[in-house]
């Protein structure tokens, strides 16, 4: 199926220079912290943790509506410190999901009302379905599929994802639109 | 019910100015409140006690079982110390002990009473009225049970790294109650 | 889209008759014909360890029965553990100067099951050493097992000395292998000494003795109360085979299963269609020959309600993957004769060898005639030629019609640049204005006219076939052809457009 | 490297052994001792999503493609091997139906083109643990429970006895006898029922099961346990049905058929000389005969039985029982593993060349003089 027009208030969305589409109302702690490189949609309701530690996106990242994204902290034996949260390019976080880890590859998918645990890893291609709990410090291996609570491989996904994931995220961003104003 | 606020943080506790705090609300000292979390006494006062985390989106509600809405006395909602919300958790017990944490996405229905210790796993939705016993550990989607040997480890040491970082950003509330 | 979230509403026809997305599908070079994973031999390439991503060679996998030596599994609730620190304070309490020592332990942070909780000792190193169970009924297994294995080799040695006495009348006495000097001392009556490379018989482990006596009813079920945290579930048994035990003092960190990268291979010409690359964290493939990269992809872009009897209109969009131009021409879709055979099929309910007639190859055996060959170890030496069975009818019930349309189109190679470039470059191509309304680069939508079948019910799914014909350009170069081969290339395709409305 | 690797795998063969069961299924390698796992033997459907067990079929095309799918995830998710030109041991119930046999031989030979193809009769191999010719083997299993006394290494099929009563029967009793104290249990999948099963229930003894048939049991029952439902219900199990849920095994049909009947019918039918033997060498195996209290209660069952006047002219005083060195629920695989590193392998399987000339599996009818020879 060909991609439908995703129509936004023009007054709601900030564009940068690099193409980056950022809703107003987002909850965007410690935005000098937090790097989107280019053509990222950040939409309304959504929260990135820059006050906690660096969060680096790559290029065509989807951050859905109500969406968190939260660097993981971890234990020392004298303290506790937050650290950077990465996230490679064609990535796309549904609705109302919580991304806690350490490391988020590149063309991955992250279905609606998913929770990331602490520090997960997810490779390059992997696609975590809607509404899994993965575990904290799970590793999840590039072309795998993850679903349930607790979040458990049920599968692979096709060797293309990369592409797919590619056209998936770049007709997004093409297809996100200003509503006309006849 | 009290449409007007009455907030009260006792000294040392850190809460953001964007967390969402409506009703009769008490929070001990040491408590981190982060922004979008929510807490909402509905049905009476809500009393939370020392070094609890609250994380963003978090919802903490005090509102009564239908049955037993129509009360003469409110009642109160006690949540003990040292506890964790976190992230998008939906906690309306009715009491609230000491230790517990309640992992991401998790909901407590308002028919039950946490005692102290205990792990609600993240994504698990507890309705059946019941008493968790200590130390209890739910986890999974079918809400499996197990008992830990101990309470789980305080936050503390997070606790310190978020007193120091999160006023460099955000915008706090003034505790305004000495400590006793 | 479609292929990573929803349900697939274009799907091609693989060569065996299953109907795919094209994200699922191979197109192999050697054959230019499509290949699916049901149809591809299945290869494991590599074994690695989805948490580590350590790379185990296959033999070394084997020898840790296809498990991490590092990495472990939750036993309550299958999760990933993760290894712990924590201090231990000096042991004498009154020497403030003895250092704490670090210990590691085993946690899941699901369940929060630990090492701790079953008692497992600490351990001094992060890699753990942690303690390993062993089958208490080894000894007398391997026993068994030896001595099963003699018997029937001296059965199969019996039977070849059979064999053998039939072939030869006589046998030469002058060898030095000691075979045949026993012979001799048998011949003249002495008494044979043991060949010093016949190991002695095994002695033979005892049958084993039943008892009167069985396990009895634990007392205890029947007046303690049942405590569900302390009761393991059958899924928690069941990853223990060996000790399958009953309570939670008893589960045992699991090593860590592994997983494989696989290769596919084309069954009709042994050639890859893909092939991953080695690394475990790698995504990049040795050989890729993915259908999405050389077959044009159909997409719905709209299609007008869908009314029983009734013409209406329907968007497609194409778009040429490949570096070279190509010509879409569209053919009706032949279904007819499989859809006979499939109703004889059910109808005559044949016994199963006639439905899947095997096509055999030339020599299938490599090693000989049709004798079974002595050890399993040569046959499994070479590679056979693989067997390709016969494709399946289609099976898909196509209740509308599309009007084909007599004219073709031409889609522009795939210009990566094109991307960044909005200038509405047109490639100047002279369409047919009824069919192609829109395109750009590789790209163009055409319209078509599909008209549902009269005896439609309100709510049915319309499904409506063609068969697309594209020009490959296929950049093999063999040793007779170093030009770049054109060859005409047909796939079916189906299209879901989704349910019948009402009639107005 | 990788070919030199190659040449260093193979010198030893690796064969897997596979037992298809019912409910479960084990697999493994040969001259291992226990099976690398035991799954359920389903698999999720492509199509729909749903999860189906292999046996449920449509017809011999639909079992053709839920075994492409379930072999494949043996391979390649457990095994960790490409079955191609690689040597195969499947063990299977004597009783198991042809059409089923074959689309799996089909599915190996053509699909994924094993060089050699093993096939041993369950209640046969799992004396092989044993190292015993002569016993009596009662599988109780999944849907069945069948009994084969198994004499000089030959099944003696003609006395073979099998009735309905294993674990499905037990989910469905279970399932009624809940329905009388809980709502909306028929919404409960079977494997909640069957962890409410194995976690709860247990085989009573004989004298308490007496006790309870009678109008007014004079006994305590055991004590009752709340079972909790994802949260948002408990089930409430009472003490009568954690222990009498497994009396149907005992209570007789309408043919006098019961668990113990079959193991005396099965003794009565083959020679008289062979009886006290097999009495005498007992073999229980398959899941649930693991529930606590089962054998000792089949023990008193059969005793109790061997007083009434139908087993009066077996002279048979006492029953003995072996204990495998195994969990019951994979002694048969274990058989089948010791089996298939012998080289019964090469002499007795099936080829693939022999089955593309033949197009069929041999039946049990043939592999059972094979068998002979040991």
């Amino acid at each position: 199926m060909e991609m439908q027009d995703i129509n936004y208030n023009k007054s709601e969305y900030v564009e940068t220079a690099s193409g980056n589409k950022v809703s107003r109302q987002t909850v965007l702690c410690g935005s000098q912290n937090i790097v989107l490189q280019g053509k990222v949609i950040v939409q309304s309701d959504a929260i990135i943790r820059g006050d906690l530690a660096n969060v680096r996106t790559g290029r065509y990242c989807i951050i859905s509506k109500e969406a968190v994204i939260r660097p993981p902290y971890k234990k020392f034996s004298k303290g506790v410190a937050f650290f950077p949260l990465t996230m490679g390019d064609h990535v796309f976080v549904g609705e109302r999901s919580i991304v806690n880890a350490a490391v988020v590859g590149s063309y991955v998918y992250i279905g609606k009302n998913v929770v990331i645990g602490r520090r997960c890893v997810l490779k390059d291609c992997c696609v975590i379905e809607d509404d899994t709990i993965l575990a904290p410090e799970t590793v999840v291996p590039p072309f795998t599929k993850y679903s349930g609570s607790p979040g458990m491989q049920i599968g692979e996904v096709p060797e293309c994802q990369q592409d797919l994931m590619i056209d998936f995220t770049r007709s997004y961003y093409q297809h996100f639109v200003p509503t006309k104003i006849i | 019910m009290t449409s007007r606020n009455t907030i009260k943080i006792h000294h040392g506790s850190i809460v953001c100015e964007e967390s969402k705090l409506r009703g009769d609300i008490t929070i001990g000292s040491n408590c981190i409140i982060h922004p979008s979390a929510a807490i909402i006494a509905e049905a009476g006062p809500i009393i939370i006690g020392d070094c609890c985390l609250i994380e963003e989106q978090a919802k903490i509600i005090h509102r009564l079982p239908f049955d037993q809405s129509d009360k003469e006395n409110t009642p109160v909602l006690i949540i003990g110390s040292h506890n964790v919300f976190e992230v998008d958790c939906t906690v309306e017990a009715c009491k609230i002990g000491d230790n517990n944490i309640f992992e991401s996405k998790c909901y407590v229905g308002n028919k039950l009473t946490i005692t102290n210790g205990c792990i609600i796993g993240a994504g698990c939705r507890l309705t059946e009225e019941q008493t968790l016993k200590d130390n209890t550990i739910v986890y999974g989607r079918s809400c499996q049970m197990r008992e830990g040997l101990d309470r789980p480890v305080p936050q503390t040491l997070q606790m310190d790294t978020l007193s120091k970082m999160l006023p460099n950003y955000h915008h706090l509330r003034k505790p305004n109650k000495k400590n006793q | 889209m479609s292929y990573i979230i929803g349900s697939d509403v274009v799907r091609y026809a693989c060569t065996c008759g299953i109907l795919k997305p094209i994200s699922k599908l191979y197109f192999c070079r050697h054959c230019l014909e499509v290949r699916c994973g049901f149809c591809v031999c299945h290869e494991v390439d590599s074994h690695f360890c989805g948490k580590c991503a350590e790379n185990l060679p296959s033999s070394e996998a084997r020898l840790k029965k296809n498990r991490c030596g590092n990495c472990y599994d939750c036993p309550s609730c299958h999760q990933q553990l993760t290894t712990r620190a924590a201090t231990v304070g000096p042991k004498n309490p009154e020497d403030p100067k003895a250092t704490p020592r670090k210990v590691f332990y085993l946690l899941c942070l699901l369940c929060r099951w630990s090492s701790r909780d079953v008692g497992i000792p600490d351990q001094s190193a992060v890699s753990g050493g942690w303690p390993e169970r062993e089958n208490i009924h080894a000894n007398r297994l391997q026993e068994i097992q030896d001595m099963y294995k003699g018997i029937v080799l001296l059965d199969k040695q019996q039977k070849l000395e059979k064999d053998k006495k039939k072939q030869r009348r006589y046998m030469s006495f002058t060898d030095r292998t000691g075979i045949t000097a026993s012979m001799l001392r048998k011949r003249v009556g002495l008494p044979d000494i043991p060949h010093p490379l016949l190991k002695p018989k095994p002695k033979e482990p005892e049958p084993a003795v039943a008892k009167e006596d069985v396990e009895e009813l634990p007392e205890e079920l029947l007046t303690k109360p049942v405590n569900l945290c302390e009761v393991t579930t059958m899924e928690q048994r069941l990853v223990q085979p060996e000790w399958q035990p009953i309570t939670v003092e008893k589960l045992f960190p699991i090593h860590k299963q592994l997983s494989v990268k696989r290769s596919q291979r084309c069954r009709s010409c042994e050639h890859n269609v893909s092939k991953p690359e080695y690394n475990p964290n790698s995504i990049k493939f040795k050989i890729q020959l993915f259908a999405c990269f050389h077959i044009p992809e159909v997409r719905i872009v709209t299609v007008e309600p869908l009314r029983a009897g009734k013409t209406c209109e329907l968007l497609l969009k194409f778009s040429n993957p490949t570096q070279h131009q190509t010509v879409i021409t569209f053919l009706p879709v032949t279904l007819e004769m499989e859809e006979t055979k499939i109703s004889e099929q059910v109808t005559e309910d044949k016994s199963v060898v006639d439905d899947y007639l095997l096509e055999k190859k030339q020599p299938l055996s490599l090693t000989g005639t049709g004798s079974q060959p002595s050890s399993l170890l040569h046959a499994s030496l070479s590679r056979q030629p693989s067997i390709t069975v016969k494709p399946r009818p289609i099976a898909v019930p196509v209740v509308a019609d599309i009007t084909i349309p007599t004219s073709t189109f031409i889609l522009p190679p795939r210009d990566d640049a094109a991307e960044y470039d909005d200038s509405g470059d047109t490639h100047n191509i002279q369409d047919d204005s009824k069919l192609v309304i829109w395109r750009k680069s590789n790209k163009a939508v055409v319209k078509l006219q599909v008209t549902p079948k009269e005896d439609l019910k309100i709510g049915d799914e319309v499904v409506a076939g063609f068969t697309m014909q594209h020009i490959y350009v296929n950049t093999i170069t063999t040793v007779d052809n170093k030009e770049p081969q054109k060859c005409e290339h047909k796939v079916k395709v189906f299209v879901t457009l989704g349910n019948l409305v009402g009639s107005e | 490297m990788p070919l030199y690797e190659g040449i260093g795998a193979i010198t030893d063969k690796l064969v897997v052994v596979i037992d298809i069961g019912a409910a479960y299924t084990k697999l493994g390698f040969s001259g291992e001792f226990s099976p690398r796992c035991i799954i359920r033997s389903e698999v999720k459907c492509k199509d729909t999503g749903r999860v189906r067990n292999i046996r449920d079929y449509e017809n011999a095309q639909d079992l053709y493609d839920l075994l492409v799918d379930f072999v494949h995830m043996l391979y390649f998710k457990y095994a960790l091997l490409s079955p191609k030109d690689r040597p195969v041991v499947i063990i299977e119930s004597l009783l198991c139906p042809t059409i089923f046999r074959e689309t799996l031989a089909k599915v190996l030979f053509c699909h994924y083109e094993v060089s050699m193809m093993l096939v041993l009769p369950s209640h046969l191999v799992c004396l092989a643990p044993l190292a015993v010719d002569t016993a009596l083997v009662l599988d109780v299993g999944y849907t069945e429970a069948i009994a084969i006394p198994v004499c000089h290494g030959l099944p003696v099929i003609h006395a073979w006895q099998a009735l309905p009563i294993a674990s499905q029967a037990v989910h469905g009793n279970l399932k009624t006898l809940l329905t009388a104290c809980n709502t909306g249990i028929n919404s409960i999948s079977e494997w909640t029922i069957e962890d409410i099963k194995v976690r709860c229930c247990f085989v009573t003894t004989q004298k308490r099961a007496q006790e309870f048939s009678k109008a007014t049991p004079e006994i305590t029952t055991c004590l009752e346990v709340k079972y909790p439902l994802e949260g948002s219900r408990t089930l409430t199990i009472p003490g009568k049905v954690r222990e009498t849920v497994y009396e149907i095994f005992f209570e007789e049909d309408n043919d006098h058929q019961c668990m113990s009947t079959m193991i005396l019918d099965a003794i009565l039918k083959v020679n008289v000389d062979l009886r006290i033997k097999l009495s005498e060498n007992i073999v229980i195996m398959g899941g649930t005969a693991m529930t606590p209290g089962f054998k000792n209660r089949l023990k008193d069952e059969l005793y109790k039985q061997l007083k009434s006047d139908r087993y009066s002219k077996l002279k048979i005083t006492k029953f003995k029982f072996h204990s495998p060195p195994s969990k019951d629920n994979y002694t048969a695989w274990l058989g089948g593993a010791i089996y298939g590193c012998t080289e019964l392998l090469s002499m007795k399987g099936l080829s693939r060349e022999n089955y593309l000339k033949e197009n069929r599996l041999p039946d049990w009818a043939n592999m059972k003089d094979n068998l002979r020879t040991l």
